[in-house]
């Protein structure tokens, strides 16, 4: 669903990705690992529009990124759930109001997706939070809200930016199952991670490629994982 | 206005996203509140200097005098003639000989109240009294060298002329102060609207990623922006038009000046202030946001 | 103002670790600037009206006459006496009895310049010059009953007393209106550095977490805020001294009335406007950075 | 050198932890770990005097921690290096600037640190990024930041939370061998972190205690880990 071909990218000048193809197609499970520093959140960046490629094409959903106007990039990211690597709130609105924020930036009322918000609160092991404002979490319970946040909209893509960084490993598995629920459902989804357990894990429970990237390119990592 | 008055109805959802700042907020009613209550003042200062100026200037005009120096077998003839050519100038309300008590009164600081007018040859006095366009002074003058040889116009206008002028210059200064002083509440208004979308970038950040549209974003900003100074200069406005109403009052009947103050519907001018502020307000907020928002993909 | 000349001396390391905040640094100067301008006015203002007040009081106190009516022949004598005990009078400058010519053309406006005086029984006029502290009306009253029956003091004090009291009341207003401007100066200031400040809270935090101590952050606060002010304020207060320097001038020799604008060491009071915005955006950042870092464990 | 016993506290009246004794001799090196929002961040802040405790007493380096004023806090912490879970820098300043920060902040010149700095950069694999703006990072580029900040004034106590959360493996042993290597110095280092993987790793090289939190309590994990 969003499609990235020949595209290349570089800040100040300093190439950091060439020439790179990729596909997020509809069910797809990808991974995205590399040292740090290689490109991976500039390369989700790429992906939800917030950086234009200097060489190659975008497309989203069908239509060109170039198209695509300011409003149209808003409108897409309604249908792209985005984790971000430094999860930002709205430090002053109670996490509820935070996570019910792509909604309301839609224009659509919380009444209505009430029961939604709690089930995925609740799945994230945040049901008791809801009150608290984003400063009085732990970096455990910001990345998970971040991620309750990115689903809210029922998004088509999930691009997570080393969304198990900050929780233990029980919690990791808990997110990772929901990502692979939402994956069967139709939804791709590409996960920026270290966690190269993580990634093993969820190889045990769904087809997922696994990208490397290094030098600028993507490669497929094999069983040397 | 339209759009104004469109962000009164208001959209809570939007509203709540954008954090309430508290010194910016305040520094934005602060700012709006004193200086409406400065342009109130100013304008009260150029309202009444125009006054000033305007009754000083009837004055001038008013204070005519016609003085009648002849022998007496042809005094009451040319004063006769005097009143006919005065009733058939244009721009003269009314004009009346003075009677001897008058001209006793008049001359009293110089002699006395005992002076024997009767047997003086004291010339006749006529007072003129103009109405609001004022009468051809010239015109005047020459048909009386025709028809009254004796009668001498004085004008007075030599003797209040600078008064008329210092009140116009005031008149001047208030409108410039008040000028100044709205591109001053404006320069506020916009720089305290860009600090506050400064500090907020990160909002606009979150805002952007979970795909909220350039409007609805800079929605919040303008109308918490043109609520505060609409808010701030309706408070400053009253604030000072209380003040001014407070000021005693220095026009006792017939005084010399003019106090401090409305009249009439001069009370309704600085009602165009708020209004005024909050316009400003949100043009600056709207551009301010809109132009933070461009830098954020 | 010892510790703000401290800060001129300048810390470099300590002043990078604030970041150049774009809006609040221009508003903050923007606002000492423009209010430093406005109070220059206002300052001129009330300087030029307590000017204008103090001429219209010495014009008045000095404009007296004394009117001799007596019979022709105690007329000498009694005018004679009224200039001693002018002379005798603490307060008067000087005292000069009205010649023959001067009495005529005094009273030509009611009688035309062929007036006859020396036929008539035209009281003599003395006109009477005080020095700054005025006289004692009331004793030269007195004192004129007993030895001069037939001279009446005249101190033409209800004419203009009206204008005095219109002038000390635009004094007033300046002083007001100065007031004023200082304080909402002072409230804006503080209110800038405030939201300053807020938005620099997390500048403030990892300052304190890597070990800085309150007064080291502090002071780079406070230095940027007292110079800006202080910049601003001059610029402020050079623009509007050269705006009033350029008004044109209005007090022709002799006029009535006194121009807007700073004589000899009158120039020299707006040039404490600057340190005034320094000292006090001096204590409000302090008082307000002092009270942040509190916040910040 | 820092010492708490009987340390208990809570955010709003929610007691988190609970009489709780921990000393961080010279010398000792310790990891923390514990399921997300178990306090770990809590922890670390009590030990820094962020936070004062609701009862118990803290001392740092022999004084009650009481007795210290700000100002006393301000010098302490010039002798605790502490990596803040989410690693906060001045954005205006480069990453040399605000490595250098705590120099600067008491009364160091820099200049007479400059190739302690570049040692450290060198060290931290961000030698080639010293004129960039702390927003110009890459996530494991901050955390590897405030890594070098925290060890710039040498400090005797090292408080690092999830200070590899964002870096890869390889990485994450360069830093872990960093610590160990001060630690040999003789300097105290406590880390918490969700990485098991980098504890069973630690325990090969130097003699680790690894304490668990849990329910507002510390055990010692043994052998189970
Ligand atoms: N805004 C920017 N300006 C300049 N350079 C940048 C900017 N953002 C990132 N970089 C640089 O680009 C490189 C790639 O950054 P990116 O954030 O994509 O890395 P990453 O793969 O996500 O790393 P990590 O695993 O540490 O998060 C880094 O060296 C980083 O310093
Ligand atoms: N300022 C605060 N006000 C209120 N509650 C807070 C505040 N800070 C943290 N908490 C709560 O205290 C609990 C412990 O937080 P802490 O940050 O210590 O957890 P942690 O062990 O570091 O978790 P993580 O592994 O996710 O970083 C969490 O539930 C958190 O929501
Ligand atoms: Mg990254
Ligand atoms: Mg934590």
């Amino acid at each position: 669903m969003i499609e990235l071909s020949g595209v290349s990218y570089g800040y100040d000048g300093r190439p950091l990705i060439q020439d790179l193809d990729l596909a997020l197609a509809p069910g797809s499970f990808h991974f995205l690992t590399g040292p740090s520093g290689a490109g991976k959140t500039t390369l989700l960046k790429l992906c939800y529009l917030e950086l234009t490629p200097d060489k190659g094409q975008i497309s989203a959903f069908g239509k060109p990124a170039k198209q695509l106007g300011r409003d149209g990039i808003a409108q897409l990211r309604r249908r792209v759930g985005v984790v971000h690597q430094d999860c930002r709130f709205l430090d002053h609105l109670p996490l509820l109001d935070n996570i019910a924020l792509p909604l309301a930036a839609s224009g659509q009322p919380i009444e209505a997706h009430a029961a939604d918000i709690s089930a995925l609160l609740e799945w994230v092991g945040l049901d008791g939070r809801a009150d608290a404002l984003p400063p009085q979490l732990s970096g455990g319970e910001r990345q998970r809200a971040a991620l309750a946040r990115a689903l809210i909209l029922s998004p088509d893509v999930i691009l997570a930016d080393e969304p198990t960084g900050n929780v233990d490993w029980e919690m990791s598995l808990r997110l990772l199952s929901l990502l692979v629920e939402l994956n069967r459902m139709g939804k791709a989804v590409l996960i920026a991670t270290h966690d190269l357990n993580l990634i093993r894990q969820a190889k045990s429970q769904v087809q997922a490629r696994v990208l490397r990237l290094r030098a600028g390119r993507l490669d497929v990592a094999g069983a040397d994982l | 206005m339209v759009p104004i008055l469109g962000l009164l109805r208001g959209d809570t959802s939007a509203d709540r996203v954008v954090p309430p700042t508290g010194f910016t907020a305040r520094l934005t009613v602060f700012t709006a509140a004193a200086m409406a209550f400065l342009a109130v003042f100013a304008l009260a200062l150029s309202l009444a200097t125009a006054r000033l100026a305007d009754r000083w200037g009837t004055a001038l005009a008013q204070g005519a005098t016609i003085r009648i120096s002849a022998p007496a077998e042809q005094r009451a003839a040319q004063t006769e003639a005097v009143l006919r050519i005065l009733r058939e100038t244009p721009g003269v309300a009314s004009a009346r000989a003075l009677g001897e008590d008058e001209q006793r009164a008049l001359l009293a600081p110089w002699f006395g109240p005992d002076l024997p007018v009767e047997t003086l040859p004291i010339p006749q006095l006529v007072e003129v009294v103009e109405d609001g366009r004022g009468f051809d002074a010239q015109g005047v003058r020459l048909r009386l060298r025709a028809e009254a040889p004796g009668a001498v116009l004085d004008d007075h206008s030599r003797w209040r002329r600078p008064l008329v002028r210092a009140a116009d210059r005031l008149n001047l200064l208030g409108l410039g102060a008040l000028t100044l002083i709205v591109l001053t509440m404006a320069a506020m208004i916009t720089l305290a609207a860009g600090a506050a979308l400064a500090a907020n970038r990160q909002v606009m950040a979150v805002l952007r990623l979970v795909g909220a549209r350039d409007t609805y974003i800079a929605r919040a900003f303008v109308r918490r922006f043109t609520l505060r100074a609409g808010l701030g200069a309706a408070v400053g406005t009253a604030l000072s038009m209380g003040a001014v109403a407070a000021l005693p009052r220095m026009d006792a009947a017939g005084s010399f000046l003019t106090g401090l103050g409305f009249s009439g519907a001069g009370w309704l001018l600085p009602l165009l202030i708020p209004p005024l502020a909050a316009l400003i307000a949100f043009w600056a907020t709207r551009y301010a946001a809109m132009k933070a928002l461009k830098e954020i993909p």
